[in-house]
């Protein structure tokens, strides 16, 4: 084998650990992960991918869920001449046990190429490579063992959420609950398509963001506090004997200029009303610095890659709103942020293109939010308003 | 039939007895050497998490090799953080050493914590997808073999995010990362005349050019489309609703680099990333140009950022012109916006560096 | 017949004898008070500046009377600034006080140095223009007589530029003044079809719309066109090339409060004025309501603002949110940007304030 | 007269100077400024304005300079059914001498209302209100005493500049000296439409800019410096000493933390690289910190107010370029812009907004000037670029 994939074999080299390596590990008991390998050396060498647009597949009862994909050159590598891949919904917060890992790795050892991605981008679990007539039984093992679709196509898009209050003393959401309750109110809305493209959620319990919702999702929950940060002022003490430039490396890197540094008193006072929580101070200090306890999140609207109008980072929809189980304002909200949209989307126009296209004022109004300062950076600079 | 519907495992199951016991409750965390973290709770517990990394396209049987680490120091539970890396945790800290160890031994680096290079996020490229400019895996595998050191260590001015996708649909948050590898095509859509009409409705197709570059075809004998070609700028987007619109090139097709972007809203708000290198050829199988540019840049932030001081925010603060100057890369036409809301990005102001 | 293209005086010969001298020397300068300038050269000449307000709109009486003031004490040489303020100039300052005594027998105001209020940059309004919705020396006369005491004085956070358009073609910089007031139209153009078709050409008249609201009537027979009232934003664009078409109207008029811009490269940027009032009525002779909101503004300003801020540079470091907060200015729809680069200007990160 | 107009009578009132009082003034010579006020009192009542559209009206051999006027209710007004204003270029910097000044007080007592605005917010003596039957007359006597019309219409609008070298010490460009010599040299432009639409210049000696260029001028000249600014360390330790707070008012205000502030050796300093020029230490401390010695121009082009496609700033089209007569890089490269927005602009297009829509690139290239990161603020964010 090693002589056939010349290219593909220099990737097994150097320190860091080969997916190369992994393919040939698949290969030894896969045909289809033994044909992976050679379309890629292939690629290598024309430079060109060897996959063509993906027709419609899918397992009974979904929409969405399979990726399919066909070979260019299927004569030449029968085994993936149809090489699908299965997004598979995780656990939130990505935690497993064995026991669960375990099964689903025999399902694939059974029923695919052997070769995963823990984790696709969006967050599912990624079974790489499976045969057509293989996908529903592979779907009916995956539903035995507890698994379910994730999303895709012009769906509710598999949400997820940063590990949160399991293991980070930050989380002033619980991000595994409210994605977990979102993920299980809207299957429904995950597995079939209605809409105009796809819509995704992302939960971060602080604002340093650790799933990157603010750029990647639809709907961005990221959790803050209302009240005032708490201040250890012992443990800032601490730090401060410890080398640590308070002044320079935490007040300093203020944004706002919230904080001073009493060096008489070495103490570390804090203006509340101008702090932006923007978390530097307490990522610096994490013994001495803590968010405040009035804990809820900010709402963000409208996160996304740059097809087709241009990225977005998303929009400030709601400052600060108080999110406990069952989440009901939530729901409300997006299913009101999914009416207007279904109703007035064009194909392929992903919620934040609409709003540019009708104004975020007609979009406020079809949610029923009132505008306030927060939404934007700056008002309008330009004359041309309506009234 | 199979039961549909029923979602995902609920992750209660799914975690371990000392943080079902302290959810909530954490007070703090330390990183204790790279890779290592411990986080106390309020209730004077104590969860040591030892982070190691991941090609993440891997086989069942990595599956199993690292749950049988887990199962060995980790009552049987493990988890993934966002950027594929694999975490262990235990409340005991003797195991974490031999756990290390054996993470090591399956050659995965234990690292991606604090100012180190953390995990690159990436796509399929030419494993899996349709649409790839470039490979994804091979590209990021050359990459962290030459930036090996800096995942393991914890030695830059901040943490440094690398994404890459394989075409500018950018699936992941490349477009907001320190560091971006884009696989970009740079020759226009090849038209296949015979099936298009076949494969692809014609106005969806010609509404789905952001530039308006795609119109009906002249001969009315033809039910197919042309391309204005000086209109397009190569995104893929007809492709994506009409197979017939193929713009893989082995010649035109390469990849562009972008830096500067973040998603945190620690002390600056989130930015893009902003485009530093137009075109790098494929250079398959280990893109010699991208990994010797991207260690360039490094390099140079690395020596001129402060500390705890991002690279778009070291670049806001010197100004994009320090940053051209420094790095020797050339400021071309390509790099000035043109898009929408270029004017935006035009310098309004008399202040700027020589 | 007369002289064509023979351009304006050299300005040499308008130059008194001691800037001759000092043409490209000068060295430094201070605020002696004021109103009163003090400039320095490298030649050890002295200059003093004696900065008197005007309301710009005057008669050659006018004129004359303050070419005798400077017949008398700046051997016949005086100049305006560019704000329309006049400033008599001597290297004698024995003159100084003198000059000034004689000024403010004119009823002139000596001032608009420093930290000041400096007078307003203004357009025609009522006096002159077709376009105008509001009138401007009116209002002007209104903002300065209750101002006045900052134009003679130095004691705000940095100096405010207050500037007024009488409608939003903006004659002026002001789009960029750190508080402008604008005339506004809130209703469509009521389109005169009788004349129309003679006083207009129908294409360019549909053509001049921003917003596409013009359309041809629908009715074959009448050589006119209608207005999409759902598409208006009153720009009165149409009515610059189309006389048929006006948008005065006298419920409908009324004037728009901008605030926070700048154009010095002082420390920020150069940057545009943002809506904070979007609609007053025209309430002559005194608009009070303006009057008022101007002053509570400053008030707001010269409470919170650190040395040195302008207003531009005070709201961004406080935040919009602060701006209207503290001022009590209602926050609506009107606020958010709904033009061609609204969504650069919504907030993309979790960083506000309460 | 008093009883006719109680509302304009208010406006008497009050401490600053009155226009009202001004056009009384000339209402006592003139029956048009009599009729203005009477006009000026109805517009007080009916909320509107009472002037009609100008039509065409002007002097041989001009194609602008006068802006026509006429009264919507010329039955009531006769004095002022026309109405038109002269624009009459200023020297540059606006210096006069008395003489001059009293010749078009003269002038203008003789042919028109009497009544003037000293100036229009371009920057030309408005002399406000003649009748058609005088306007060459007018014209005739104005250039009798050396005064020439300004622009009106799609011509190059009377260029300014600041007061500069005359009485600023920080001028790094002899601002009335090129704007007179612009002006000079394009008459032609200044007096004949030809172009898509009007076409301004402004030119401030520093980034200061005390003529607003950067925002009101299609071509913008500030001038600038390239070699680090000078600093007298004594004359910095007298400001220190008088009380002022140099760590927090100069040096804490610097954008670029360009500054140090050795409290020990009572000194500052720079570091000159990071000095992006912004004035603000220069302001501080005139007598202490100066511009450098290496003198020249940043130019910026398109800067306008809201119509059509929203309000300008200037952006920067070359960083740094010597200034000194005959001026012909400027002359040369105006040419060529005009050039260009003439072949390619529409009807009321500025050239900014014909950049927009054209495109830097193109732009860059017709007038031949090579892409530098200076142009930006950042580079693009989205992928669309063209090869
Ligand atoms: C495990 C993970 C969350 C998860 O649910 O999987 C996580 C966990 C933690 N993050 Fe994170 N972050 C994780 C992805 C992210 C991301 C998203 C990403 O990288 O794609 C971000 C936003 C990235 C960006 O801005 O571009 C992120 C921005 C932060 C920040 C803000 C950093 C900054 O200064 O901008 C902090 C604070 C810090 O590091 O001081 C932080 C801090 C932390 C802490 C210290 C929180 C805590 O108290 O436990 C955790 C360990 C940090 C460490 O690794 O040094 N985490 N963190 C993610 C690990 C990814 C990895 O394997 O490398
Ligand atoms: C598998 C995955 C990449 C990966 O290797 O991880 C992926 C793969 C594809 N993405 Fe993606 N996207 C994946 C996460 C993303 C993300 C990241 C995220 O969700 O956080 C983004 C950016 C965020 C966003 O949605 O804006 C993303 C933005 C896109 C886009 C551009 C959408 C846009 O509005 O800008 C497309 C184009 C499209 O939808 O036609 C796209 C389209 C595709 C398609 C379906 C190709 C296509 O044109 O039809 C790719 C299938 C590849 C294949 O053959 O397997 N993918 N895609 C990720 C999903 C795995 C998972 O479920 O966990
Ligand atoms: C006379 C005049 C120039 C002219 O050719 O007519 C002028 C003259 C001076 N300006 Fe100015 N500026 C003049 C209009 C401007 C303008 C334009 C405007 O107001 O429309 C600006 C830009 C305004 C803006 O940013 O919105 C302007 C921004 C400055 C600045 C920067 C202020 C800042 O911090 O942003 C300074 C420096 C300072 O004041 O410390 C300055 C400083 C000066 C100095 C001190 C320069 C000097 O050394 O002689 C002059 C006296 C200042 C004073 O009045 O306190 N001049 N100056 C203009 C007087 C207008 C008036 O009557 O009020
Ligand atoms: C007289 C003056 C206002 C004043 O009272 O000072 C003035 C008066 C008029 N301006 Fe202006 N503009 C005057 C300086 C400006 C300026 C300021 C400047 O030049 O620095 C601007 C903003 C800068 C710019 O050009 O962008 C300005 C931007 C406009 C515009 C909008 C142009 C744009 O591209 O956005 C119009 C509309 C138009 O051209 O159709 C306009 C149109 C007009 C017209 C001709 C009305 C019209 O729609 O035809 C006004 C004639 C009034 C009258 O009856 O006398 N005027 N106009 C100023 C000229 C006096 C002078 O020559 O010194
Ligand atoms: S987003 Fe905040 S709460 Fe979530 S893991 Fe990151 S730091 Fe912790
Ligand atoms: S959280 Fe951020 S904004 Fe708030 S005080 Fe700390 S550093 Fe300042
Ligand atoms: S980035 Fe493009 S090529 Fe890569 S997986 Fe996503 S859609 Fe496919
Ligand atoms: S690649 Fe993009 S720009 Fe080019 S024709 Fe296709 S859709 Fe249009
Ligand atoms: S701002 Fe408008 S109304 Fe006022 S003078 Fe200019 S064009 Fe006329
Ligand atoms: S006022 Fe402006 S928006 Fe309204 S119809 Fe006229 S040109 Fe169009
Ligand atoms: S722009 Fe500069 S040079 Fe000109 S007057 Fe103002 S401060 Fe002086
Ligand atoms: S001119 Fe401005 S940027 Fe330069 S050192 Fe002085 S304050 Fe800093």
């Amino acid at each position: 084998m090693g002589k056939e994939t010349p290219m593909a074999d220099e990737l097994e080299k150097g320190p860091w650990p080969s997916f190369i390596k992994e393919i040939k590990r698949a290969a030894e008991k896969h045909p289809s992960a033994n044909d992976l390998l050679k379309v890629v050396e292939r690629s290598y060498k024309d430079k060109v991918t060897h996959w063509k647009h993906g027709g419609i597949v899918g397992v009974t009862g979904y929409g969405g869920g399979v990726i399919g994909r066909y070979s260019d050159v299927p004569e030449e590598f029968p085994s993936v001449a149809a090489f699908h891949t299965f997004r598979v919904n995780h656990p939130s917060g990505w935690f497993y046990t064995t026991k669960k890992l375990r099964q689903i790795c025999d399902v694939w050892e059974k029923y695919g190429s052997g070769l995963t991605n823990f984790h696709g981008s969006t967050g599912d679990i990624i079974l790489l490579g499976s045969p057509t007539e293989n996908l529903q039984p592979c779907f009916d093992a995956l539903s035995g063992i507890g698994f379910d679709l994730g999303g895709s196509g012009s769906v509710l898009r598999t949400p997820t959420g940063c590990v949160g209050p399991a293991r980070c003393e930050w989380s002033c959401i619980d991000t595994l609950n409210v994605i977990y309750d979102l993920t299980m109110e809207f299957q429904d809305e995950l597995h079939r398509p209605r809409w105009p493209y796809k819509f995704k959620i992302k939960a971060s319990g602080c604002p340093n963001d650790c799933v990157a919702a603010i750029a990647r999702a639809d709907f961005t929950i990221i959790g803050t506090w209302r009240d005032s940060l708490r201040i250890d002022q012992d443990a800032v003490r601490e730090y401060a004997e410890g080398g640590l430039n308070v002044e320079k490396l935490v007040v300093g890197k203020c944004p706002t200029g919230a904080l001073e540094w009493d060096e008489k008193a070495r103490e570390l006072k804090l203006k509340p009303q101008d702090c932006v929580r923007c978390m530097h101070c307490i990522n610096k200090m994490p013994k001495a610095v803590r968010p405040g306890l009035d804990h809820g999140a900010t709402i963000l609207i409208g996160g996304k890659a740059p097809i087709l109008k241009g990225a977005n980072l998303s929009w400030v929809l709601i400052p600060f709103i108080k999110l406990e189980p069952p989440y009901t304002e939530i729901k409300d909200l997006l299913l009101k942020i999914w009416d207007w949209w279904d109703e007035h989307g064009r194909t392929r126009e992903r919620v934040a293109e609409l709003i540019q296209r009708l104004g975020l004022k007609t979009f406020l109004r079809a949610v029923g939010i009132k505008p306030v300062p927060q939404m934007v950076n700056q008002p309008r600079a330009n004359p041309y308003v309506f009234f | 039939m199979a039961k549909t519907d029923i979602g995902p495992p609920d992750f209660r199951e799914m975690l371990p007895e000392v943080i079902k016991k302290n959810y909530g409750k954490w007070k703090y965390h330390e990183i204790v050497k790279p890779g290592v973290l411990k986080h106390v709770s309020e209730t004077g517990d104590v969860l040591y998490t030892v982070r190691a990394g991941s090609p993440r396209l891997v086989s069942v049987d990595f599956i199993r090799d690292i749950c049988d680490i887990a199962d060995k120091y980790c009552d049987g539970h493990l988890r993934f953080t966002s950027r594929y890396n694999i975490e262990f945790m235990t409340p005991d800290k003797n195991k974490v050493e031999p756990l290390i160890e054996e993470v090591g031994k399956l050659g995965l680096p234990v690292g991606g914590t604090g100012k180190c290079i953390t995990n690159v996020v990436h796509t399929q490229g030419w494993i899996h997808c349709h649409s790839a400019a470039t490979d994804a895996s091979a590209v990021v595998k050359a990459i962290m073999d030459e930036l090996y050191d800096h995942f393991t260590s914890m030695k830059l001015p901040a943490q440094l995010r690398i994404s890459l996708a394989c075409c500018i649909n950018m699936c992941g948050a490349v477009h907001c990362s320190d560091l971006a590898v884009v696989g970009v095509h740079t020759k226009p859509p090849k038209v296949d005349h015979e099936h298009l009409h076949a494969l692809c409705e014609i106005p969806t197709t010609i509404a789905s050019c952001p530039t308006g570059a795609i119109r009906r075809h002249s001969d009315k004998e033809i039910k197919s489309v042309k391309v204005r070609e000086d209109l397009c700028m190569y995104c893929g987007n007809c492709f994506t609703v009409c197979p017939a619109m193929p713009l893989a090139d082995p010649e035109g097709d390469g990849v562009a680099i972008y830096a500067g972007g973040k998603v945190s809203n620690a002390r600056k708000p989130p930015m893009f990333s902003r485009l530093i290198v137009p075109y790098l050829p494929n250079n398959p199988p280990r893109w010699p140009e991208v990994v010797s540019t991207l260690k360039k840049i490094i390099g140079v932030y690395a020596e001129h950022a402060q500390e705890d001081e991002r690279m778009g925010e070291w670049i806001q603060r010197v100004g994009w012109e320090t940053f051209f100057r420094l790095t020797d890369i050339p400021f071309t036409e390509q790099h000035i916006d043109d898009f929408t809301h270029a004017v935006e990005t035009y310098r309004t102001t008399t202040q700027f560096r020589w």
